[in-house]
C-alpha cells in the first residue's frame, strides 16, 4: 500500500467523478459526480497525510475542510436544484436553458 | 483589588448601556447604586490601604495605589458624582439620555484611574481617557452642530496640555528607566525639568488656567450635569490634584513654585474679573472655576498640597450644587442668561440651596470653604504677604460674583408662572450637596481641623487674625458690591467692553490675533522673499539660454536648410511608392484583422449555449489548460 | 509478496472504483446513490487502514446521512419514484468519456513521474487528540471559519429553497406540471363550486391552501413538497 | 474472549426481547389471565416454526440483490453496535478510539438498511413506510449523537470502554437526566417500535416488512430485536455505567441493566400511541434536537466544573 497506489486509485476515484459530471443529465447525478471527485480529494488528502508528512495534524484538518466543502456542495447544490424546480418544473440540466444573454 | 474601583463604573455603564432600559428610575438606580457602592469601596480601599499592580510587559508595569491625599479625591469623586448622576437620569433631556448616563459613568471611572495611578503611564491612560469622555459628553447633543465643535475645541485645547503629559512620561522613562512614581525621585537635571515643565503644562490646561481658560468656555455647550461634574469633581479637578499628588516630587524644580503661583494668581484675579462681567450663568461658574482652581494652583506653589487638596473637596461640594441650580434655572427660562432669570419665587427650595453654595462661594464664614481660602491666604502669607493680600482679593471678587449669581440667578423678581416643581430626585440631590458644604462648617472646629491634618498627614498653615478680619471685611465689601450690581446694572456683560472682558479679555481674539495672523503674515513675507531673491539666479540663467539659442538658430538656418530641401525630395519619392503598394497594405491590415476578430466573435458567441453541461465542461478544460501552463511554468 | 493490510486495500480500492463506476452505470437513482456510498464507505475503510480512524468512521458516518438525503431527492426529482425502470440520461458523452481518461491519465502520470516524499506516520501517534488539539488550538480560526461557512449555507439553502411568496401566489412555483397543455394541474381535482348552499359565490378560494380537504391528497400532509407524478 | 461473550449476550437477549414482547402483547390485547407458558415463553418458537414453513412472498420486479441484503445489513449493523460495547474493564470486541463514532455511523447505515429495505420491494405500502423513515430516522439520529458526545465529556475520550470506565464515580445518567430520555428515544427508532415506528407500522399494512414472508421476514424481525438488544447495552453503557456495579463489577451487571431496559422500551413500545407523521417531525426538529442542544450544554457545563 504505498502512496503511489493510494494517489492512482484517487486518480481514477477522479477521473470517474469527472466523467459522471460532465455527462450526466439530472442535476442531482451531476452532484453525484461532484462528489466522487472530492471522494477522490478525500484520499489523496488522507493518503498524503499519512505516507509523507510524519502525521502532521494540518493534514487532518484539511480532510476535515474538505469534508466541510463536500457537506456545503450538497447542500447549495440541492437548494439550488429546488429553486430550479419549483421556478421551472425542470429537472435535468438542459432544461434550464436561460444561462446565456 | 484596587482596580475594582477603575473597573466597577466602567462595567456598570457597559452594562447600562447594553440593558437597553430607558427609564429615568432604573437609570437613576443604577447609576446611584455604583457610585455608592464605590464610595464604600473607596472606603475600604483608604483604610486598607489597596493596592495594585498590572504586569502589562516585563518593561511596563501598571500600579495603582492610594495616598492620604489621593485617598481623600478617590472618595470624594463617588460621593459628588453620585448626587450628580442621580439628577442627571432626571434632568437631561430624554435622546440620549442612557449613552449620556452611560458615558458619565465611564467618565468617573477613568477620573478614579487617574486618581489611583502611581505611575506615570496609568496616569496617562486615565488622563487621555478623561479627556475623551469629556469630549464625547461636551459633544453630547450633536444633533446642535455648534456642541460637536465646541466638545472639539475643548478636547483640542486639553490634548495641546496632554502633549506636556507625554513629554512629562517620556522625559520620566528616558531619566529613571521607569514610570513609576516613587522613581520620580532619581532624576535630576534636564528629564526632572522636562517633567515638572511637561506636568504643569498639561496641569494647567485642564485646570482651566491661563491661557487655557477659555476651553472651560466651550465646555458649557455639554449638558447641565456634565458641567457640574467637569468642574466639581473631573476632569478640571485632575491638573489641581496632579500637582498637589507629585508636589514634593516637582517642587526640587526651582522655578516650579513660582511659575505655578505665577499662573495660578493670574488666573484667579482674571477669572474673578471675568466672573463679575459675566451674564451667562454657566460660564460665570465657569470662569468662577478657573479662578478657584488658581488659588489651588497657589496652595501647592506656596508648598501646601493638603491645602489644595481641601479646597478641591470644599470646591467640589459647593460648585456642583450651583451648577445643578443653575440648570434648573436654565432649563426654567429655556436659556441661561442671568438678567432674565430672577426665579427665587419659583424655585424657593432650589433658591436656598443654591443661596448656600453661594455664600460658601463667596468665602463666608462659618462655612468651610471660607477655611480653606484662608488656608490659602495664610499658605500664601508664608511666602509674602502681598501674596496673601492678592489670595484675599480674589476671595472678594469671588464674593461680588456669587452676590450677582444668587441675586441675578434667584432674586425674587415678577410673580411666578405656575410651572411644575423640579423633580424631587433633582431636589434632593442639590440638597445633599448642600448639607455636605455645611457639614465642611465643622473644619473651622480646631480640633476636627487637627485630627483631619493627623489622618491626612499635613500641618495646617497658620492662620493669622489680621487676614481673617481683612478676609471678612473683603467678603462682606465683595457681597455688597454683588448686591449693587444685581440691583443698579442687571444687564452688566452683555454689551461693550465688559463683555469683552467677559470673554476672558477676548483671549480667544488674541490667540488668534496673536499666533495665527502673524503666522500667516509671516509665511507670506516669505513667500515674497523666495520669489524675489531665490527666483533671481533662474531667471538669469533663462534669459541667457534665450540668447544663445535664438545665436545658434540663426547660424544654423542655412546649413539645416539645405538638410531639408533633400529630405523633401526624397520624401516626395517615397510618397509616390507608397501611394500604390502602401495603400494595399494599410487598408487589408485593419481590415483583416477586423474581419478575424468577428469572426472570432461570432465563434465565442456560439460557446455560449445556456447549458449548464457545456459550461461545466469548459471549466473542466479550463482547470486542465491551467495545470498544463503551471506545468509548463515550473 | 502480499501482506494482509496491501490485500485488504486493493480489495477495498477495487470495491470503491467499481462502485464508484457503476454509480453512472445503474438505472436506478436510488441504486447510483447507495453505489455512492458503497465507494465512500470503501476509502473510509482504506482511510482506516491509514491509521486516521476518525477521518474514515467520520467519512462512513458522513456520507451515509448525505447519501440518504441524496436518494430522498433522486426519488423527489426524477422521472420514476421507485427509480426501477431501465434509463440512460447522458449527454456529450465521449466528450465526458474522454475528459475522464484524460484526468485519469494526467493524474496517473503525474503520480507516476513525481518523486512522491516517504514520511509514514509513526506508530502510536494519538492521531485522534492531535486532530483535536489542531482544531481547537492553532487551527481554531479556520475551524471556525468552516462552521461559519456551514452555517451560512443553511441560511442560503433555507433561502433559495424555501417558497418565495413575493410574487404571486405562495405555490405558484411548486404546483406540477400540466398533463395537456393550458390545462389544469396533474394530479388536481378542480374544486366542485356548487352554489346550492348560501350562494355567496364571490369567496375566493384561498391560495395558501390549495389542496386542503381534497381526498386524492390525503396522504400529502407526510410529504409536504409531493413530488409530481407520471403516470408515463 | 470477548466476541464469545458478545454472542452469548445477543443470543440470549433476542430470545429475552422475543419473550417480553409476547407477554407485553399478551398481557395488552388478551383479558388475563395470561398462560405464560403459551402465550411468552413459547409463542416466539411457535411463530419462528410458522414463518420458516411459510411461502415467500414475491412482488412486482423487486430489486432482489438489496432485498436480501437489507435484512443482512440490518443484522450486521446491530452486532457491530453491539461489538463495541464492553463487557468488562477493557474487554470489548472492537475496542478502538472511535468507537462512539462507529455506532453513530451504525445508527446511520441501519437508516438506510431500513430504507433499502422497503424501496427494493418495489410496492407502494413498502415504499411510504421507507420515506417516512428516511424523514423521521435522520432528525433523531443526529439528536442521538448530541446525548452521545454529552456522555463522551467526561470521559474526554471518544472510546465506549473509556466512556464506561468514566463513570465509576457517578453514572451519566446523573450527569444529565435528560440525555437517557432522548436516547430511549432513539432506541424505539431504530429498532423500529411504538410511537417511533414510521418505517414498519401497522397503518401501512407492516411498512417496509409489508412484502416480505417466511425466512425472510424472520431475518428481518430477528434483526429487529437484535438491533434492540445492541440498542439497549449501548444505553446502558452509556449512560447507567454498563459493567459497573456496587459489588463486584462484571458483564452481569450490563445484562441486569439491559434486561430493564429492554423492558422498559417493549413496554413503552406496545403502550404509546404515534403521532401522525409530520407533527413528528415538528416535533422532533423544533423541541426533541433544541432539548437534545440543551443537554449537551448541559452536560458540557457540569464537564467542566
Amino acid at each position: 500500500m504505498s502512496l503511489q497506489a493510494i494517489l492512482l486509485v484517487a486518480a481514477a476515484l477522479i477521473g470517474l467523478g469527472l466523467y459522471g459530471a460532465l455527462s450526466q443529465k439530472s442535476f442531482v447525478m451531476l452532484l453525484m459526480g461532484l462528489e466522487l471527485m472530492l471522494n477522490g480529494v478525500l484520499l489523496i488528502v488522507v493518503g498524503c497525510w499519512s505516507r509523507s508528512t510524519d502525521g502532521d495534524p494540518k493534514g487532518q484538518l484539511l480532510a476535515i475542510i474538505v469534508m466541510a466543502v463536500m457537506a456545503v456542495d450538497m447542500a447549495i447544490g440541492f437548494a439550488l436544484v429546488t429553486a430550479v424546480y419549483r421556478k421551472r418544473q425542470v429537472d435535468v440540466i438542459e432544461g434550464l436553458t436561460t444561462m446565456k444573454h | 483589588m484596587l482596580w475594582m474601583l477603575v473597573l466597577l463604573p466602567m462595567l456598570a455603564g457597559a452594562a447600562l448601556f447594553a440593558a437597553g432600559s430607558e427609564r429615568r428610575a432604573w437609570l437613576a438606580l443604577v447609576a446611584g447604586a455604583t457610585m455608592a457602592a464605590m464610595v464604600l469601596l473607596a472606603t475600604f480601599a483608604a483604610a486598607g490601604s489597596w493596592h495594585g499592580e498590572l504586569l502589562w510587559s516585563p518593561m511596563l508595569v501598571l500600579h495603582v495605589a492610594l495616598t492620604p491625599l489621593s485617598a481623600a479625591v478617590a472618595l470624594l469623586v463617588p460621593a459628588v458624582a453620585l448626587p450628580v448622576l442621580a439628577y442627571a437620569a432626571f434632568h437631561e433631556e430624554r435622546p440620549g439620555l442612557r449613552r449620556l448616563l452611560a458615558l458619565l459613568l465611564l467618565f468617573v471611572g477613568a477620573m478614579e484611574l487617574l486618581v489611583i495611578a502611581a505611575d506615570l503611564l496609568t496616569l496617562l491612560i486615565g488622563w487621555e481617557l478623561v479627556g475623551a469622555c469629556s469630549w464625547a459628553l461636551i459633544a453630547h447633543q450633536w444633533r446642535d452642530a455648534s456642541r460637536p465643535a465646541s466638545g472639539l475645541y475643548a478636547s483640542v485645547m486639553t490634548r495641546l496640555g496632554d502633549l506636556g503629559m507625554f513629554l512629562a512620561a517620556m522625559a520620566a522613562f528616558a531619566g529613571s528607566g521607569s514610570f513609576a512614581y516613587a522613581d520620580l525621585a532619581q532624576l535630576h537635571g534636564l528629564p526632572l525639568a522636562l517633567l515638572t515643565f511637561g506636568l504643569l503644562l498639561s496641569a494647567a490646561s485642564k485646570s482651566g488656567q491661563l491661557p487655557f481658560s477659555p476651553w472651560l468656555f466651550r465646555a458649557m455647550a455639554g449638558p447641565t450635569s456634565v458641567s457640574a461634574l467637569l468642574h466639581a469633581a473631573t476632569m478640571v479637578a485632575a491638573g489641581a490634584y496632579l500637582l498637589a499628588r507629585l508636589q514634593p516630587e516637582l517642587s526640587r524644580v526651582a522655578w516650579f513654585a513660582p511659575a505655578t503661583i505665577a499662573i495660578g494668581l493670574t488666573t484667579a484675579l482674571a477669572g474673578g474679573v471675568v466672573a463679575i462681567v459675566q451674564s451667562h450663568a454657566k460660564k460665570l461658574l465657569a470662569a468662577s472655576t478657573s479662578a478657584h482652581f488658581g488659588l489651588m494652583f497657589i496652595a501647592v506653589g506656596a508648598g501646601y498640597p493638603a491645602v489644595a487638596v481641601a479646597h478641591l473637596v470644599a470646591h467640589a461640594c459647593f460648585k456642583a450644587p450651583l451648577f445643578l441650580a443653575a440648570g434648573i434655572a436654565g432649563q426654567r427660562i429655556d436659556g441661561y442668561t442671568l438678567a432674565r432669570m430672577r426665579l427665587g419665587h419659583a424655585l424657593p427650595w432650589v433658591a436656598t440651596m443654591s443661596g448656600v453654595a453661594a455664600l460658601a462661594l463667596a468665602g463666608v464664614p462659618p462655612l468651610g470653604a471660607a477655611w480653606t481660602k484662608e488656608a490659602i491666604a495664610a499658605a500664601g502669607g508664608q511666602i509674602s504677604p502681598w501674596l496673601a493680600a492678592a489670595v484675599l482679593l480674589a476671595g472678594g471678587l469671588s464674593a461680588v460674583y456669587a452676590a450677582r449669581f444668587q441675586g441675578l440667578a434667584f432674586g425674587f423678581g415678577d410673580p411666578p408662572v405656575q410651572a411644575e416643581p423640579p423633580h424631587r430626585i433633582e431636589r434632593m440631590a442639590i440638597g445633599l450637596l448642600a448639607l455636605v458644604t455645611l457639614v465642611l462648617s465643622l473644619l473651622w472646629l480646631p480640633r476636627i481641623r487637627a485630627a483631619l491634618g493627623e489622618l491626612l498627614g499635613v500641618v495646617w498653615p497658620a492662620s493669622d487674625a489680621l487676614a481673617l478680619a481683612a478676609s471678612l471685611l473683603l467678603a462682606a465689601l465683595g457681597l455688597a458690591t454683588g448686591y449693587l450690581l444685581v440691583r443698579r446694572h442687571p444687564m452688566l456683560g452683555q454689551a461693550g467692553a465688559p463683555a469683552a472682558v467677559a470673554d476672558w479679555w477676548g483671549l480667544p481674539t488674541l490667540l488668534r490675533m496673536s499666533v495665527s495672523m502673524p503666522v500667516l503674515l509671516l509665511a507670506s513675507a516669505a513667500a515674497r522673499a523666495d520669489d524675489a531673491l531665490i527666483d533671481a539666479a533662474p531667471r538669469a540663467v533663462a534669459w541667457l539660454g534665450r540668447r544663445t539659442a535664438t545665436r545658434i538658430a540663426r547660424d544654423d538656418d542655412a546649413v539645416v536648410d539645405r538638410g531639408v530641401r533633400a529630405t523633401e525630395t526624397f520624401t516626395t519619392a517615397l510618397a509616390v511608392f507608397g501611394r500604390r503598394l502602401g495603400e494595399r497594405i494599410a487598408d487589408g491590415l485593419p481590415e483583416g484583422a477586423a474581419a478575424l476578430v468577428s469572426l472570432g466573435g461570432l465563434d465565442a458567441r456560439r460557446l455560449q449555449t445556456g447549458l449548464s453541461q457545456h459550461y461545466v465542461a469548459m471549466l473542466a478544460i479550463g482547470g486542465a489548460l491551467l495545470t498544463v501552463i503551471l506545468l509548463l511554468g515550473s | 509478496m502480499v501482506s494482509g493490510t496491501d490485500l485488504a486495500f486493493w480489495t477495498l480500492a477495487a470495491i470503491a472504483i467499481v462502485s464508484g463506476w457503476r454509480v453512472f452505470r445503474t438505472d436506478s437513482m436510488v441504486r447510483s446513490a447507495f453505489l455512492l456510498l458503497l465507494s465512500f464507505i470503501a476509502v473510509g475503510l482504506i482511510m482506516l487502514l491509514l491509521r486516521a480512524p476518525y477521518l474514515g468512521v467520520a467519512t462512513i458516518f458522513m456520507m451515509g446521512v448525505e447519501m440518504m438525503v441524496m436518494a430522498l431527492f433522486m426519488v423527489m426529482f426524477m422521472m420514476n419514484p421507485a427509480g426501477l425502470n431501465p434509463m440512460n440520461m447522458v449527454h456529450q458523452e465521449r466528450f465526458a468519456i474522454v475528459a475522464g481518461v484524460l484526468a485519469f491519465a494526467g493524474l496517473a502520470a503525474a503520480v507516476w513521474l513525481t518523486d512522491l516524499p516517504h514520511h509514514p506516520l509513526v506508530a502510536g501517534r494519538p492521531v485522534i487528540r492531535e486532530l483535536g488539539m489542531e482544531l481547537l488550538g492553532r487551527s481554531m480560526l479556520i475551524f471556525e471559519t468552516a462552521g461559519v461557512t456551514l452555517l451560512a449555507t443553511m441560511i442560503g439553502t433555507v433561502v433559495l429553497s424555501s417558497r418565495s411568496g413575493r410574487f404571486g401566489p405562495a405555490d405558484a412555483g411548486s404546483l406540477p406540471p400540466t398533463m395537456t397543455p393550458g390545462g389544469m394541474p396533474a394530479g388536481r381535482i378542480p374544486k366542485k363550486r356548487s352554489g346550492g348552499h348560501g350562494g355567496h359565490g364571490g369567496h375566493a378560494p384561498s391560495a395558501a391552501s390549495p389542496t386542503a380537504g381534497e381526498p386524492a391528497h390525503g396522504h400529502a400532509n407526510d410529504h409536504p413538497h409531493q413530488p409530481p407524478e407520471h403516470h408515463a | 474472549m470477548p466476541w464469545l461473550g458478545t454472542l452469548v449476550l445477543l443470543g440470549g437477549s433476542v430470545v429475552f426481547v422475543a419473550v417480553i414482547d409476547s407477554l407485553a402483547f399478551a398481557l395488552i390485547a388478551q383479558r388475563p389471565p395470561v398462560n405464560l407458558m403459551r402465550d411468552a415463553l413459547l409463542a416466539p418458537w411457535r411463530a419462528v416454526a410458522v414463518s420458516l414453513v411459510r411461502q415467500q412472498n414475491r412482488t412486482e420486479h423487486p430489486d432482489r440483490l438489496n432485498w436480501a441484503l437489507a435484512p443482512a445489513l440490518y443484522l450486521a449493523l446491530a452486532g457491530i453496535g453491539l461489538a463495541v460495547v464492553p463487557l468488562a474493564p477493557g474487554v470489548a470486541v472492537i475496542d478502538a478510539p472511535t468507537t462512539v463514532v462507529l455506532w453513530g455511523a451504525v445508527e446511520t447505515l441501519t437508516v438506510i438498511a431500513v430504507f433499502l429495505h422497503g424501496w427494493s420491494a418495489n410496492a407502494p405500502l413498502p415504499l411510504i413506510g421507507a420515506y417516512r423513515y428516511a424523514a423521521m430516522g435522520l432528525p433523531i439520529m443526529l439528536l442521538s449523537m448530541f446525548v452521545l458526545i454529552g456522555t463522551a465529556l467526561p470521559a474526554q475520550s471518544l472510546s465506549v470502554v473509556d466512556i464506561v470506565a468514566s463513570q465509576h464515580d457517578v453514572w451519566n445518567v446523573l450527569r444529565q437526566p435528560l440525555g437517557l430520555f432522548l436516547f430511549l428515544l432513539l432506541g424505539l427508532s431504530l429498532s423500529l417500535r411504538g410511537p417511533f415506528d414510521y418505517a414498519d407500522s401497522a397503518d401501512l399494512a407492516g411498512g417496509t416488512a409489508g412484502e416480505v414472508s417466511g425466512a425472510a421476514r424472520l431475518t428481518w424481525q430477528l434483526a429487529r430485536h437484535a438491533m434492540l438488544v445492541a440498542f439497549a447495552a449501548m444505553a446502558s453503557s452509556a449512560f447507567l455505567g454498563g459493567y459497573l456495579g456496587p459489588v463486584r463489577a462484571g458483564p452481569w451487571w450490563l445484562a441486569l441493566k439491559m434486561l430493564v431496559l429492554i423492558t422498559l422500551l417493549v413496554g413503552a413500545g406496545h403502550s404509546l400511541a404515534r403521532l401522525p407523521p409530520s407533527r413528528m417531525l415538528t416535533v422532533l426538529w423544533t423541541v426533541l434536537l433544541p432539548l437534545a442542544f440543551l443537554d449537551l450544554a448541559q452536560a458540557g457545563v457540569v464537564a467542566l466544573w
